[in-house]
């Protein structure tokens, strides 16, 4: 069975057709790239997935659950987590904090406890803060823990965010453009954290990422989008070097199309 | 066993030696503070009780604020208006209703929640500069209408008569203190634990929030719910320091101070707020006595002048510039931590 | 038909302050994006100074060097509070516009204290008594203002320098871009707020006798709730949503107060009604009655 | 002599550098494009080229005379514009008040000069001319770019720097635009596209590509196109 399935999504926004029929799959434990150019839907479509936005026609399906139609909050607590092309972090907190913010939903006292200091929330509190030191160890960002996120280099940033996801325990991570800001060996290091990630936490991946090499070198399966449609799909290899790809990329058929 | 797992906690009792004597002169400090707010007062010839009091009423208001404002990213410019619910009804219960002192002081900090609550469900679906105004339309109304119901003495007020206990001036200022204490002991806990995290990550980021599995509106209620408890035990205390409670002076000169406290003494920083209120409440009673009374005048012009002075070049406010100090006080060194500058995000969360 | 009527005429009077000082933040609000919570004292600043020369000049010569300052205040707010501030959240801005307009009290209150005060007005006397209604020429003049300043500020705004303020408001980096200086534009903005307060201020001032903070205390919020409800960006959005809550007050304290429970019950019922409305407003059709934008 | 020359440009926002020494001419009449992944500077170039940034090293000339540091204001008048990234019209105001906008340097000196280029605008965009009174925030996103494009030309410019001229629109759109680049570069006017789109090579004279805040090629068009570097960049292995 699949984690995702992405069943015939359609959304339009005014006139615009966002993303017209776009199916996407992602079986367990694979890592699924989603490439095209700038303004092809990938960021919309995840947002289709994760419950910000509502498609118009099709269906979202996540570890077999209907979940078209519930909101995101609890998309997340089913273990959907993603990051955000423009970081998304408690900018003023630090970086442990953060790691514990985004516990949220394994937390067992209620919010109410938590405010009167009841008993089992304290001990609970230091779980939460074990389990962030943890994470923070595996990704290699423990010497950050008390830093502010406000102050650190934005590549620094975008691992940080991962982390936080991963602290919220999800089945699947989707990730949005994760090597934004980082230089080649950056990446290349990423690309490694990535596959070892997977292999320890038994993770399923879908990111959205322009650089290509990454996409090779890490992916299992690559669709490609434009103009809100579903160009191909494939192993990376045979994506890459499909004559539709290269010129949507390099987007010179784009301007004979018409 | 628990022996061992001590000495394994601190293997260099040289070290745990040294981490005492780091503690001696923290510990001073912290007497020398004790004494002036709990001792000093004692041995004044004419002790401004009712300042003082004042001052911590205001305190715990400003609190109140800084749990929407600083830590919600949500405005209120009729904030008086949920003192007066929380002052209102707790004399009311007290006088009309033959209850407690005690009663009282639960049900004031009851109304402030549920009429706080009442105006985060208006959050839930107005924002940012039109929050603002209706918050300041409720303030208002509230001076106008609610607090001259025939429940509340259709103008003439409610008598608050305080309990045996408390009929001392000292008496109610220490009473008053340990309500202080109250609040800043769940404001603590609100910050560190669940609530308080979900809250300022929906602060921060809506989206985020949700995508961390936080239901973003449910915690915007529970942000205003928080505060409008702290700001009903402000209001009780409000009405039993004066005896009795009406309408005159909740009104919206008070909202701005109580925002001008707030943000002058540092969002999200309570020692910062307290600081600036004791300062900015207390001291003005005797510049009143030895300069007159236009000086205070002056010294209320001066406020808004710090405010936007605050606004502009240190959004961190007084909290952001005693740093060093909460830092050495709380057992660390005596200097702000790297990466610790103000992330400026203004009043509002959100533009 | 006598109580209707007497309510109708007392709302549209009644209104035209709101609608007049609304006219003053929809300015700002479509040149800065800010809700200016300093455009009544520009009008307490005015009236205040007009009624101190008084005693020296005449009536008139007082009232226009008035004005000046209220032009002076709302430039002087721009440069020291708005420009520092501009890149803050818009709620910051409305927190500093706060403080300016209690800084302001507070210094009248220095100055001078909070005694009342009043200075004659232009016209004395009634215009004309309508079904009983004895209307005063001074809340005549109150309108005749309200007329001029909206047919002025409704062609400045057809202007090309009117169209540019809109673009600063709207686009700070394109409206650079085009070479128009968005700072200077936000400065012209604010000149005319205090030039529409000041005139606001002396005008209504004269309606009653006047305490420091005047302006603001007796007609800032309605004035922001008639803007909200005309949409805040529509001039006559604002024109007409001051004589809608001039409306809803009075009938509110005419037929309302009529309801013996009410008037036993609900003290200042016109205060819930307004209150209500706002809220209703923005709950239900935020854009209000006028507004594109939202 | 070049049109524009960019020597040893520095400059980034607050402390973080992103251009790291910068430098290359234009000459009068060609159109270059600047080509570059997200992240890799463009924008930050451009920005600081027309005054809304100030470098923090180098000198940026505009025929002839050193401009680095002046306000757009000035630059507008000296005839430098800008297409500003993500369009940024006016959305509250109608077509023809934006384009008007466009001329304001010019608006009291040259009112025959701006009947002109609002004809010229038209005749490059007609559908501009049949939505002249519509708001500019309820057109669609390749009318706006339209928009942008016709109030940058309103200022009757010698150099015109479009940033990303193509980003989300459809291949007819985009090639529409396009079209009328090559018509803009016709009557004269210097152009310089930012573009992540190898596409927009083809309309170009000039190719320059940036990676990490520096200019690691500058070329001809025809050249680049098949540059393994190039491709490399783009998809990661030569194809």
């Amino acid at each position: 069975m699949a984690v995702l399935d992405v069943d015939d999504i359609s959304i339009r926004f005014g006139g615009l057709q966002a993303l017209g029929n776009v199916s996407v799959k992602a079986q367990e434990l694979e890592i699924v790239g989603l490439i095209g150019p700038n303004g092809a839907g990938k960021t919309t479509l995840f947002n289709c997935i994760t419950g910000f936005y509502r498609p118009n026609d099709g269906r979202v399906r996540f570890l077999g659950v209907d979940v078209t139609e519930i909101p995101i909050h609890q998309r997340a607590a089913m273990g959907m987590g993603r990051t955000f092309q423009q970081v998304g972090l408690v900018k003023g907190a630090t970086v442990l904090e953060n790691l514990i913010t985004a516990q949220h939903t394994k937390v067992e006292y209620s919010a109410g406890a938590g405010i009167l200091g009841a008993g089992n929330t304290w001990a609970e509190e230091k779980v939460l803060r074990q389990r962030a030191m943890e994470i923070l160890d595996l990704v290699g960002l423990a010497h950050l823990a008390h830093r502010r996120v406000a102050g650190l280099p934005y590549g620094t940033m975008k691992n940080v965010e991962m982390a936080a996801v991963l602290a919220t325990d999800p089945e699947i991570l989707m990730l949005d453009e994760p090597t934004s800001g980082m230089g080649p060996e950056e990446s290349h290091t990423f690309g490694d954290v990535l596959l070892r990630l997977r292999k320890e936490l038994g993770l399923t991946v879908l990111m959205i990422e322009h650089h290509v090499p990454l996409v090779v070198a890490v992916c299992d399966y690559v669709y490609c989008l434009n103009f809100g449609q579903l160009l191909t799909e494939g192993k990376p290899e045979d994506v890459r070097t499909h004559p539709e790809v290269v010129t949507a990329y390099l987007g010179e058929e784009a301007e004979e199309v018409a | 066993m628990a022996v061992a797992d001590a000495v394994l906690d601190h293997p260099d009792s040289a070290e745990r030696a040294k981490s005492v004597v780091r503690w001696i002169p923290r510990l001073a400090a912290w007497g020398v503070l004790a004494a002036f707010l709990l001792v000093f007062p004692l041995s004044l010839e004419t002790f401004h009780a009712q300042r003082w009091s004042l001052g911590v009423v205001f305190a715990i208001a400003a609190l109140s604020l800084n749990v929407l404002i600083g830590y919600a990213g949500q405005i209120s410019l009729g904030h008086q208006g949920f003192l007066g619910v929380g002052a209102f009804v707790s004399a009311y219960v007290v006088t009309v209703h033959q209850q407690t002192f005690w009663v009282g002081l639960l049900a004031g900090a009851l109304s402030g929640a549920v009429a706080s609550l009442l105006m985060g469900v208006v959050a839930l679906r107005v924002r940012g500069l039109y929050l603002a105004l209706v918050t300041l339309a409720y303030g208002r109304m509230a001076q106008e209408t609610l607090f001259n119901l025939g429940i509340f003495g259709k103008g003439s007020g409610v008598e608050a008569p305080r309990p045996a206990l408390l009929l001392g001036d000292h008496a109610f200022y220490y009473f008053s203190l340990v309500v202080l204490a109250g609040v800043l002991f769940f404001n603590w806990r609100f910050v560190r634990s669940k609530a308080g995290r979900a809250v300022s990550a929906v602060r921060e980021n809506e989206q985020v929030a949700a995508s961390y599995g936080i239901p973003v509106s449910r915690y915007k209620l529970i942000a205003f719910v928080v505060s409008g408890a702290f700001v009903g035990l402000a209001g009780t205390l409000y009405a039993f320091l004066n005896g009795r409670v009406d309408s005159q002076g909740i009104n919206f000169e008070m909202a701005l101070f109580l925002v001008l406290i707030t943000v002058v003494g540092g969002l999200r920083s309570p020692a910062g707020i307290l600081v600036f209120t004791a300062l900015f409440e207390v001291l003005p009673t005797y510049v009143g006595d030895y300069f007159g009374i236009r000086w205070s005048f002056w010294l209320l012009a001066l406020g808004p002048a710090l405010l936007i002075i605050t606004l502009v070049f240190y959004p961190g406010g007084v909290g952001q510039q005693i740093k060093p100090i909460t830092s050495w006080m709380t057992g660390g060194p005596f200097r702000v931590h790297h990466g610790e500058q103000f992330v400026q995000e203004g009043v509002s969360g959100r533009p | 038909m006598q109580q209707f009527m007497s309510a109708l005429l007392l709302g549209l009077i009644g209104g035209a302050p709101f609608a007049l000082l609304g006219l003053g933040l929809v300015l700002v609000y479509r040149g800065s994006r800010v809700f200016n919570f300093a455009q009544g004292e520009f009008g307490t600043v005015s009236a205040f100074t007009a009624y101190l020369l008084s005693f020296r000049l005449p009536i008139g010569i007082s009232m226009l060097i008035g004005i000046g300052v209220g032009v002076l205040m709302g430039l002087l707010t721009e440069r020291l509070v708005v420009q520092p501030l501009f890149n803050a959240p818009k709620v910051t801005l409305l927190v500093a516009t706060a403080a300016v307009a209690t800084g302001s009290i507070a210094l009248q209150l220095a100055i001078g204290d909070a005694a009342l005060r009043s200075y004659p007005p232009l016209i004395e006397g009634n215009a004309f008594e309508p079904f009983n209604v004895p209307i005063r020429w001074q809340q005549l003049l109150v309108v005749l203002a309200l007329a001029g300043v909206a047919i002025a500020l409704y062609l400045f705004f057809k202007t090309a320098l009117g169209t540019a303020v809109l673009a600063a408001a709207q686009e700070p980096v394109a409206t650079d871009l085009v070479g128009i200086g968005t700072r200077k534009m936000s400065a012209l903005v604010w000149g005319l707020a205090g030039l529409v307060g000041g005139i606001t201020g002396v005008i209504v001032a004269a309606l009653q006798p006047f305490t420091p903070g005047y302006v603001t205390s007796d007609f800032l919020i309605f004035a922001f709730v008639a803007a909200v409800v005309g949409g805040m960006t529509s001039m006559p959005g604002a024109v007409l949503g001051g004589l809608v809550l001039g409306l809803v007050q009075s009938f509110s304290a005419s037929y309302l107060a009529d309801i013996r429970w009410i008037s036993d019950n609900i003290p200042a019922v016109g205060e819930v009604t307004v209150f209500i409305l706002l809220i209703a407003v923005l709950a239900f059709r935020p854009t209000g009655l006028l507004g594109k934008e939202a | 002599m070049a049109l524009l020359e960019v020597e040893d440009l520095h400059a980034g926002y607050g402390a973080l550098p992103v251009l790291q020494g910068v430098s290359f001419d234009i000459p009068e009449g060609e159109t270059a494009v600047l080509l570059g992944l997200n992240g890799a500077g463009k924008t930050t170039t451009v920005s600081n080229l027309v005054g809304l940034y100030k470098p923090t090293k180098g000198v940026v000339r505009f025929d002839g005379e050193e401009i680095t540091g002046k306000s757009p204001a000035e630059l507008v008048r000296r005839g430098m514009a800008m297409v500003p990234e993500g369009r940024r019209t006016f959305p509250a105001l109608t077509v023809l008040q934006n384009l008007k906008l466009g001329a304001w340097v010019r608006r009291k000196h040259d009112k025959a000069g701006i009947d002109a280029s609002l004809e010229r605008v038209f005749e490059y965009f007609p559908r501009l001319a049949e939505r002249k009174d519509q708001l500019a925030g309820s057109m669609s996103g390749g009318e706006q770019q339209m928009l942008a494009i016709g109030r940058g030309m309103m200022a009757d410019p010698r150099l015109l720097i479009i940033d990303e001229a193509s980003l989300g629109l459809s291949p007819l759109l985009a090639k529409t635009v396009f079209a009328v680049v090559d018509r803009i570069k016709a009557d004269g006017v210097t152009v310089i596209l930012v573009e992540q789109n190898i596409g927009a090579l083809r309309h170009a004279d000039r190719a320059l590509v940036m990676e990490k805040g520096q200019l690691v090629y500058q070329g001809h068009g025809d050249e680049i196109r098949d540059s393994a570097r190039l491709r490399e960049t783009y998809l990661g292995a030569p194809a």
